[in-house]
């Protein structure tokens, strides 16, 4: 089993397109089992037992898990009973739980990941690429993924892998490659480092020293929600309760923490937040306003800053120029426009200000928002959001994707702001992020906050044992929790994680 | 009454993909089926509109059916493959020249086949600037348009002109086509159709139109929807193609190489408009005649896109406008006596409305029931321009009071670029 | 920066040319295959432009497709496909000139009228599409298309001679009562040949239109919001743009710009609106001509000129024994090549803005931890 | 198309004409139009030149096509069809010297612009006659291309003819299109067809199509239909026209228009008596502007039937029937 580790966009991705056959090299050779191969075509490695899991899903969602599966691969088994119950087979072998007949948009991310693997080994790959798979997996998942890849390891398939988590690498990897901007730094073993020093041959420089906790949280409450309710309205859960009864409040210079695994009624809170998805009932209340009837456009212009989960589609507009994404979802206000009229040169200046105030490594505001780097993109968007002094922040996922150094930058940006009395309400499935910046966290499960910590002293596995549905209430420490081995730790669980 | 029912088989047998609250099982659709004919029945007893199930009827809405729904099946295909494909127009009017322009010299056959490979050139040409350049697909669908009618009237003029029987704008006649009537039965149905009974009579005319005069372009054209639903939804190959209008990237990492399935599907999308413009001019008409296609092919698009990209719901929604077309090309009490049915349908959807609770809808529908009788009663004769309307707003009423949800492949109309996925 | 944009700018103008080349070189080609020679037929299709009377029909014509296309494109910058132009526009003029020929007012009052009616019936037709789709989801697509060949229908109904129609003693044509004259819109007055010939005073208002449409796009707030909603959906959404609402308003625009279409024609020629005789299918060539300027107003300006011209010349060529069809070819074939060369155009910019922007990055990371490490 | 020789400039290039829709080839009344412009172009040795339309153009396109052949030196100019009207009023006062003709319509004024009409509400009227006579079920049919006047003089008059021989006789009447659908009405056989269908198919056995391209279908279908059905055809005599060959037989009788004889009439006017029409130049039965077709066995052996018609044919040439122009 093999990392490979190295900044964002220092080419990991690249490399593993090149040897999957997606990009051809300039130059420079592959060899497979002892010999050279050159691949035109993804369908040329797959020939040689090369399969992938890329860093975003692969996946069509109007096609069925068995459609999915077989696709390009149909001359093995057929696109029938034969092919379901080879995928039968393979699930129950490695205890994927997979449903063959279900169409892939109703499935959450875990059960996409799984898929993705599923498709790899059902076309027999003997090496397996895995390319950040474990970004979007809460601890537990992650464990039961790298039992499975152990598993593989034993019958003698070759793992490469990707993380960002650099424990997860020390833990897993027998042999950690990092890379930087493009070249090979330097080939390690994991007994002989640490995260930190990994760190550091990653970046090539020393990190950010970590972060002194410091209080303050007032108790003026800047966000009181109250008994939300949402229905889905559509697909194979139709009334479904997505959001069933959500109440919290932030106050003036707190940030909430918001812990789930994607897919249990998040994405619906923010969109019910920011005022995109009509609630069935439930109110919001912003500072003084009782914000529930207003329209986003009022929401947003009225203090509520927002940085989304998927910038590429609710961030940025990606083919215009960065001084546009920088009026998006402000158009209204000042410095961007006038009465009805833009106001270009200002919005322009300001976007100036922006680069350098967030450090956006880009040549210029001209230049469309799709040659930035997605976390240069992602300053920019946390710049933009922060310019327009909000009183509440929805930071979903800030970091995600995002490498160290750009990771502290933005961190810091959530803390100054909390210091001048700014609420947050963060949603990350970065446990570590999470405990790392909030002052109270939730539990989401099944769209209920069903358990609250303080991150403090809860640990990421306690986390994520609620948040598979196994605990509830408030998560007090346990020291037997601590065990980095990965076993649910609270053994009277209902195993909610196989179950959908 | 639904001729939809008839030619939309396959839309029972698919999968519960879609709207999965609603499937009927066949003996359920059946039922409804039959209360449908049954209230059709009573409306035409009502009126005394005959007509509007005669065996005439039928087989006229079929014939009517046929070149939309081969548009609107040449349209599935390719954007199932995730083209846009705004020209069919442009290929259904080359597939009616070179049809005629190889029909009138070698026989209707040869016809057929040229007729087809001029529609497939045109899907070449919008599958060369759509998937090899990458441009927008409606431009490109404008396009082949305006440079199949330029390039068939310029072609006209050299080829036709001054041939014996041709003129500049019309080609010399061509040998018709076989075409059977199932002896006895036919004729066995037609006399029951003639009765005007209750419910008989009209199921009558429905399977006597289905069985009289038909055409072999006609048989070709109803097998190619579940031929085309089997080929799309039951083979591999058709799953590759699909793989391609849905999630492009995701294909091409499993070595699915997408440009080839798109240029087979716009191809093939070109091929079956092209079919459709030979029905035309070799079915329907025995020539060429420029103009011939008449909006034909943007008709085939609505069918499609009413039938929410899906066989069935394609054919069914060319049946409709085949249907409506024929009662009013065939007679002026036809849509006339539709009137009634409107109002006994809206009527009928005011108490359902009602029943749920909707008391706003309800109240609609009951006003415009009420407002459709009232028209009924009060004249003896829609005015022609009403009657000409007719297919066009009666497809704009279905759309418009069935409740759509409509999925198009997701990567419909999205320039694919091998090697840029992320 | 700077430089990229110069490149940019001469791109951007030597694509289209080329573009117009290579497409006149395929339309050679075709003309060959009739046995004639293709450089007589261009020679007399520019030849015939030189004319001043034919430059006139030339502007009068662009200032029609002109409106006709950014009608279209106000659509197309949200992602709306506004096929029912074309059903929009003649409706429209219809039932404007009907109106104007009822009323008797005083001149600017008069023209006045008739443009508020023109617009709002453009703009109530394309409503229907649009509460179709915001309130019913039924694709615009299809809705325009239907309402094309059912506004067909209410033309005719409504110009029967007990209804709006007049039938002109002798005449077998059916028109709506003529305008007043003071409901003409002057004209720019051409002498040629000592005969005068009057550019549509029209052209000022599409002129204005186009200089509207620009700065509606790109300096209103409603324009930053129409174009945010055509390029992500998602991300106008979350941006606070109310979508629904944008399609009902955009449709409501493109149908009410199309109302004008007619009225170039109407106001500035015909003076009344003729059953048989109106023209027909210039909302198709809109999009074409839309699609042709990419959506902009400069671009669409020279792109009804170009459609303008070659409209306007084809018929010398029928006139010298030439298939005047050759124009027709050449207007699609045109398009087709001014859309691909800006297709390879756009890529090749775009790569290589990221390899730009990648070395400068390359630069500028290159010196700093050299810093960091001083 | 353009047709014939381009001769060099000066005076006289010869005869003008600008077609409607559809242009040379529709079988119709354009090939009428240009038979009559060549037989004068051979007869008088002069030449000749015709420009054909696109569908949905606009006035000054018809004027710019006026205004080339005038300005070019073509005299006399021509406009086929009713949409010229306006355009050819415009450029007479331009081209004061040039003789125009207008076919179709007659409400232009000038001192240098005839107005070739037609009565076609008589023909139409005889060919009723002729259908009620031959219909054995007692249900005939019209069938009009696009609905505006032109065509609603041919019902009109066909409907009177019916009911004036026989009031028991029903008239199924049927419009394919509005305008500006004008190839949809005279240019699809498949409208056409399946108009015919559902009127045989109502029992009629006698059916008049008014339609241009659009009526070849009908007749089709009629004689495909295995009935004892008739056609009745339009604007010339279809029983000749070779498109129609295989057909003939069912086609019984034509409303026939001489645009021919008109157009020739026009041209000799000008060139040859160089005492040009103006004003309305009527044709009507009692010069043979219009007339039925005699060439079908079917109806010349039925001397009754015959004679029926003729002495209709006397009644409105002496104004004892007056036939109506709109329905
Ligand atoms: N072909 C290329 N040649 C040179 N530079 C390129 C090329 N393509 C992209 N770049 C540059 O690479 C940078 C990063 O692009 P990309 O978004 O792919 O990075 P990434 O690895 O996904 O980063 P992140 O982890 O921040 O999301 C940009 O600055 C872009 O301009
Ligand atoms: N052919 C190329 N020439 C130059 N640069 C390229 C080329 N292909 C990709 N790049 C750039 O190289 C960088 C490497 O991107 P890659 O996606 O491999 O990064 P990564 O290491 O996977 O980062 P992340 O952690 O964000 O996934 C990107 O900035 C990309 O835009
Ligand atoms: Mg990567
Ligand atoms: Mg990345």
């Amino acid at each position: 089993m093999h990392a490979i580790v190295g900044e964002n966009g220092a080419g990991k991705s690249t490399l593993m397109k090149i040897l999957y056959g997606m990009q051809k090299p300039d130059e420079g050779t592959i060899v497979v089992d002892g010999e050279k191969v050159s691949f035109h075509t993804p369908g040329d490695a797959i020939a040689r037992g090369i399969g992938m899991v890329h860093q975003h899903f692969m996946l069509a969602d109007n096609l069925t898990v068995l459609e999915n599966t077989v696709l390009g691969s149909e001359k093995l088994y057929g696109i029938g009973d034969a092919a379901r119950k080879k995928i039968k087979e393979i699930s129950d072998a490695y205890g994927l739980g997979i449903r063959p007949d279900v169409l892939v948009e109703d499935l959450g991310v875990a059960d996409r990941q799984r898929v993705e693997i599923l498709k790899v080994l059902f076309r027999g790959a003997r090496t397996l690429i895995l390319d950040e798979p474990t970004a979007v997996l809460v601890p537990q998942e992650v464990d039961a993924l790298f039992a499975n890849l152990r598993e593989l390891k034993s019958e003698g398939l070759t793992v490469i892998f990707i993380s960002h988590k650099l424990d997860e690498v020390l833990s897993v990897a027998d042999e950690i490659t990092v890379i930087r901007r493009g070249t090979t730094v330097t080939s390690v073993k994991p007994a002989d480092v640490n995260a930190r020093r990994l760190a550091e041959l990653m970046v090539g420089s020393e990190l950010p020293s970590p972060q002194t906790r410091e209080s303050t949280v007032t108790d003026v409450p800047m966000l009181t929600v109250t008994g939300l309710n949402l229905a889905a309205f559509s697909g194979e859960e139709e009334g479904r309760k997505v959001l069933d009864d959500i109440s919290f409040t932030i106050h003036k210079g707190e940030i909430l923490g918001i812990a789930g695994v994607e897919g249990n009624g998040q994405t619906e809170l923010i969109e019910a937040l920011i005022g995109t998805r009509e609630l069935d009932s439930g109110t919001v209340v912003l500072g003084d306003d009782d914000i529930t009837a207003w329209a986003t456009r009022r929401r947003r212009e009225g203090g509520v800053g927002y940085i989304p989960e998927d910038r590429h589609r609710h961030g940025l507009l990606l083919e215009a120029p960065l001084w546009e994404n920088r009026i998006l979802g402000h158009v209204g206000e000042r410095p961007n426009s006038k009465g009805p009229w833009l106001d270009p040169k200002a919005a322009r200046a300001d976007t100036e200000r922006i680069v350098k105030e967030y450090d956006v490594r880009t040549p210029g505001i001209e230049v469309t928002a799709a040659s930035l780097s997605g976390g240069n993109q992602q300053k920019l968007i946390v710049g933009r959001e922060m310019s327009h002094e909000p009183r509440l922040l929805i930071a979903a996922h800030p970091t995600r994707g995002v490498d160290v150094g750009a990771q502290a930058q933005i961190w810091d940006q959530i803390r100054e702001a909390r210091h001048e009395g700014l609420a947050v309400l963060l949603i990350s499935a970065d446990l570590d992020e999470l405990i790392g910046l909030s002052d109270t966290i939730r539990v989401m499960y099944r769209g209920r906050l069903v358990a609250d910590a303080d991150p403090a002293t809860v640990t990421s596995e306690e986390l994520g044992s609620a948040m598979t549905g196994a605990a509830r209430g408030h998560l007090e420490h346990t020291e037997s929790a601590d065990d980095a081995s990965g076993e649910e730790p609270d053994a009277s669980g209902e195993g909610a994680e196989e179950e959908r | 009454m639904s001729v939809p029912s008839t030619t939309s088989k396959p839309a029972a047998s698919q999968p519960k993909k879609t709207a999965p609250s609603r499937r009927l099982s066949p003996s359920m659709m059946m039922v409804v089926a039959a209360a449908g004919l049954a209230l059709y029945s009573i409306v035409r007893i009502a009126t005394g509109a005959n007509d509007i199930s005669s065996v005439g009827q039928i087989a006229a809405a079929l014939s009517l059916a046929v070149p939309i729904g081969l548009a609107g099946l040449g349209g599935l295909w390719s954007e199932r493959a995730g083209v846009v494909n705004i020209g069919l127009e442009g290929m259904m009017i080359l597939g009616t020249w070179f049809g005629a322009w190889a029909g009138y010299q070698w026989g209707p056959w040869t016809g057929v086949v040229m007729g087809v490979l001029g529609g497939a050139l045109g899907g070449l040409l919008h599958a060369i600037v759509t998937v090899t350049f990458g441009v927008n697909h409606i431009v490109s669908g404008v396009a082949v348009n305006i440079l199949a009618a330029g390039a068939t009237q310029y072609a006209s003029a050299i080829a036709f002109d001054g041939v014996k029987g041709g003129t500049p704008v019309q080609s010399p006649n061509i040998d018709p086509l076989p075409s059977w009537t199932v002896p006895g039965l036919a004729h066995w149905l037609a006399d029951i159709n003639d009765r005007h009974w209750f419910f008989v009579s009209d199921l009558a005319g429905v399977l006597g139109g289905l069985v009289t005069d038909i055409s072999v372009l006609t048989i070709v054209a109803v097998l190619l929807v579940p031929l085309t639903y089997w080929v799309l939804w039951r083979t591999p190959f058709g799953l590759r193609l699909r793989s391609c209008g849905e999630a492009p990237i995701a294909a091409e990492t499993l070595g699915v190489n997408v440009y080839k399935y798109k240029y087979i599907a716009v191809i093939i999308s070109g091929g079956l408009a092209g079919l459709g413009g030979v029905f035309l001019s070799e079915v329907a008409g025995n020539f060429y005649r420029e103009g011939q296609t008449g909006g034909r092919g943007y008709i085939g698009l609505a069918a499609m896109i009413f039938g929410n990209w899906r066989p069935g719901g394609l054919a069914a929604g060319a049946g409709l406008f085949g249907f409506t077309d024929s009662l009013r090309l065939r007679s002026n009490d036809n849509i006339h006596s539709m009137l009634l049915l409107l109002a006994v349908v809206l009527a009928l959807a005011a108490g359902w409305q009602l029943y749920r609770k909707r008391f706003i809808h309800s109240g609609t529908a009951l006003v415009v029931a009420g407002l459709s009788a009232l028209w009924y009663y009060s004249v003896d004769d829609v005015p022609s321009e009403f009657i000409s309307a007719a297919p066009y707003l009666t497809t704009l009423l279905v759309l418009a009071l069935s409740s759509q949800r409509l999925r198009m492949p997701k990567a419909d109309g999205i320039p694919y670029r091998r090697g840029e996925g992320k | 920066m700077k430089k990229f944009d110069k490149d940019r700018v001469i791109l951007g103008i030597a694509a289209p040319v080329l573009a117009v080349v290579f497409a006149m070189v395929l339309s050679s080609l075709i003309v060959l295959i009739s046995g004639k020679n293709p450089f007589d037929a261009f020679r007399l299709m520019f030849e015939y432009a030189q004319g001043a009377d034919v430059q006139v029909l030339i502007l009068n014509r662009a200032t029609v497709y002109y409106i006709a296309a950014i009608a279209v494109a106000i659509g197309f910058r949200m992602n709306l496909f506004n096929i029912g132009v074309d059903g929009q526009y003649r409706l429209a003029a219809m039932l404007a000139a009907a109106a104007g020929g009822a009323m008797h007012l005083p001149g600017p009052l008069h023209i006045l009228m008739i443009i508020i009616t023109a617009i709002a019936v453009g703009g109530a037709w394309a409503g229907v599409a649009a509460l179709l789709k915001v309130r019913r989801g039924v694709s615009e697509v299809v809705s325009t298309i239907m309402l094309n060949a059912i506004a067909t229908s209410l033309i005719a109904y409504l110009m029967h001679t007990d209804i709006l129609g007049r039938q002109p003693p002798g005449s077998n044509n059916v028109t709506t009562t003529p305008l007043d004259d003071t409901a003409w819109f002057p004209g720019i007055g051409v002498d040629v040949d000592g005969q005068r010939m009057e550019v549509y005073g029209f052209i000022f208002v599409a002129a204005a239109l186009g200089v509207g449409f620009h700065y509606m796009l790109s300096r209103t707030k409603f324009g930053f919001d129409l174009r945010a909603a055509g390029a992500s959906d998602s991300a106008a959404v979350a941006s606070g743009v109310n979508t629904k609402r944008m399609v009902l308003i955009s449709m409501l625009l493109s149908g009410g710009l199309a109302g004008l279409i007619g009225l170039p024609q109407l106001l500035g020629e015909t003076h009344s609106y003729g059953l048989v005789d109106f023209p027909a299918g210039i909302g198709f060539t809109g999009i074409a001509i839309a699609l042709l300027g990419r959506n902009s107003p400069v671009g669409i300006a020279f792109g009804a000129l170009l459609w303008a011209f070659l409209d306007r010349s084809a018929p010398n060529l029928d006139f010298n024994g030439y298939e005047k069809e050759i124009a027709t070819i050449m207007q699609g074939l045109i398009v087709i090549s001014v859309v691909v060369a800006y297709e390879l155009v756009r890529r090749y910019g775009l790569r290589r803005q990221q390899q730009q922007v990648g070395e400068q990055l390359a630069q500028a990371a290159r010196k700093n931890p050299e810093e960091v490490a001083a | 198309g353009g047709s014939s020789s381009s001769s060099k400039s000066s005076g006289d290039k010869g005869v003008g004409l600008a077609f409607d829709v559809g242009g040379r080839g529709d079988n119709s009344f354009n090939d009428a139009s240009y038979a009559g412009m060549q037989k004068a172009m051979d007869e008088f040795h002069i030449k000749g030149k015709s420009l054909t339309p696109r569908e949905g153009e606009s006035e000054d396109d018809k004027v710019q096509r006026l205004v080339q052949l005038a300005k070019e030196g073509y005299n006399p100019v021509v406009g086929v069809g009713v949409v010229y009207s306006g355009a050819v009023k415009k450029v007479s006062q331009q081209f004061p010297k040039t003789s125009f003709a207008v076919i179709d319509a007659a409400d232009n004024k000038g001192p240098n612009i005839a107005n070739l009409v037609f009565t076609e509400e008589q023909s139409s009227y005889l060919v009723g006659v002729a259908a009620a006579l031959q219909t054995k079920t007692n249900t005939v049919g019209f069938i009009g291309g696009v609905k505006f006047p032109l065509i609603q003089k041919f019902e009109a008059g066909f409907v009177q003819g019916v009911h004036d021989t026989n009031p028991k006789v029903k008239v199924l009447v049927k419009y394919l299109a509005s305008p500006p659908n004008f190839s949809k009405g005279f240019g699809d056989p498949t409208e056409g067809a399946n108009a015919a269908k559902g009127q045989l198919d109502s029992k009629a056995d006698v059916i008049y199509s008014a339609a241009g391209a659009s009526g070849d279908g009908a007749i089709k279908v009629i004689s495909q239909s295995g009935k004892t059905a008739w056609a009745i055809g339009v604007d010339k005599d279809q029983y000749k026209q070779p498109s129609l060959a295989p057909y003939k037989k069912i086609i019984l009788t034509s409303a026939m228009k001489d645009a021919e004889g008109a157009v020739y009439n026009f041209v000799k006017s000008v060139v040859k008596d160089k005492k040009p029409q103006v004003g309305v130049v009527p044709h009507s039965l009692s010069d043979g502007g219009v007339d039925y077709a005699k060439s079908n066995p079917t109806l010349t052996d039925n001397k009754a039937a015959v004679d029926k018609i003729e002495a209709a044919k006397k009644k409105i040439i002496n104004g004892e029937i007056k036939v109506r122009t709109t329905p």
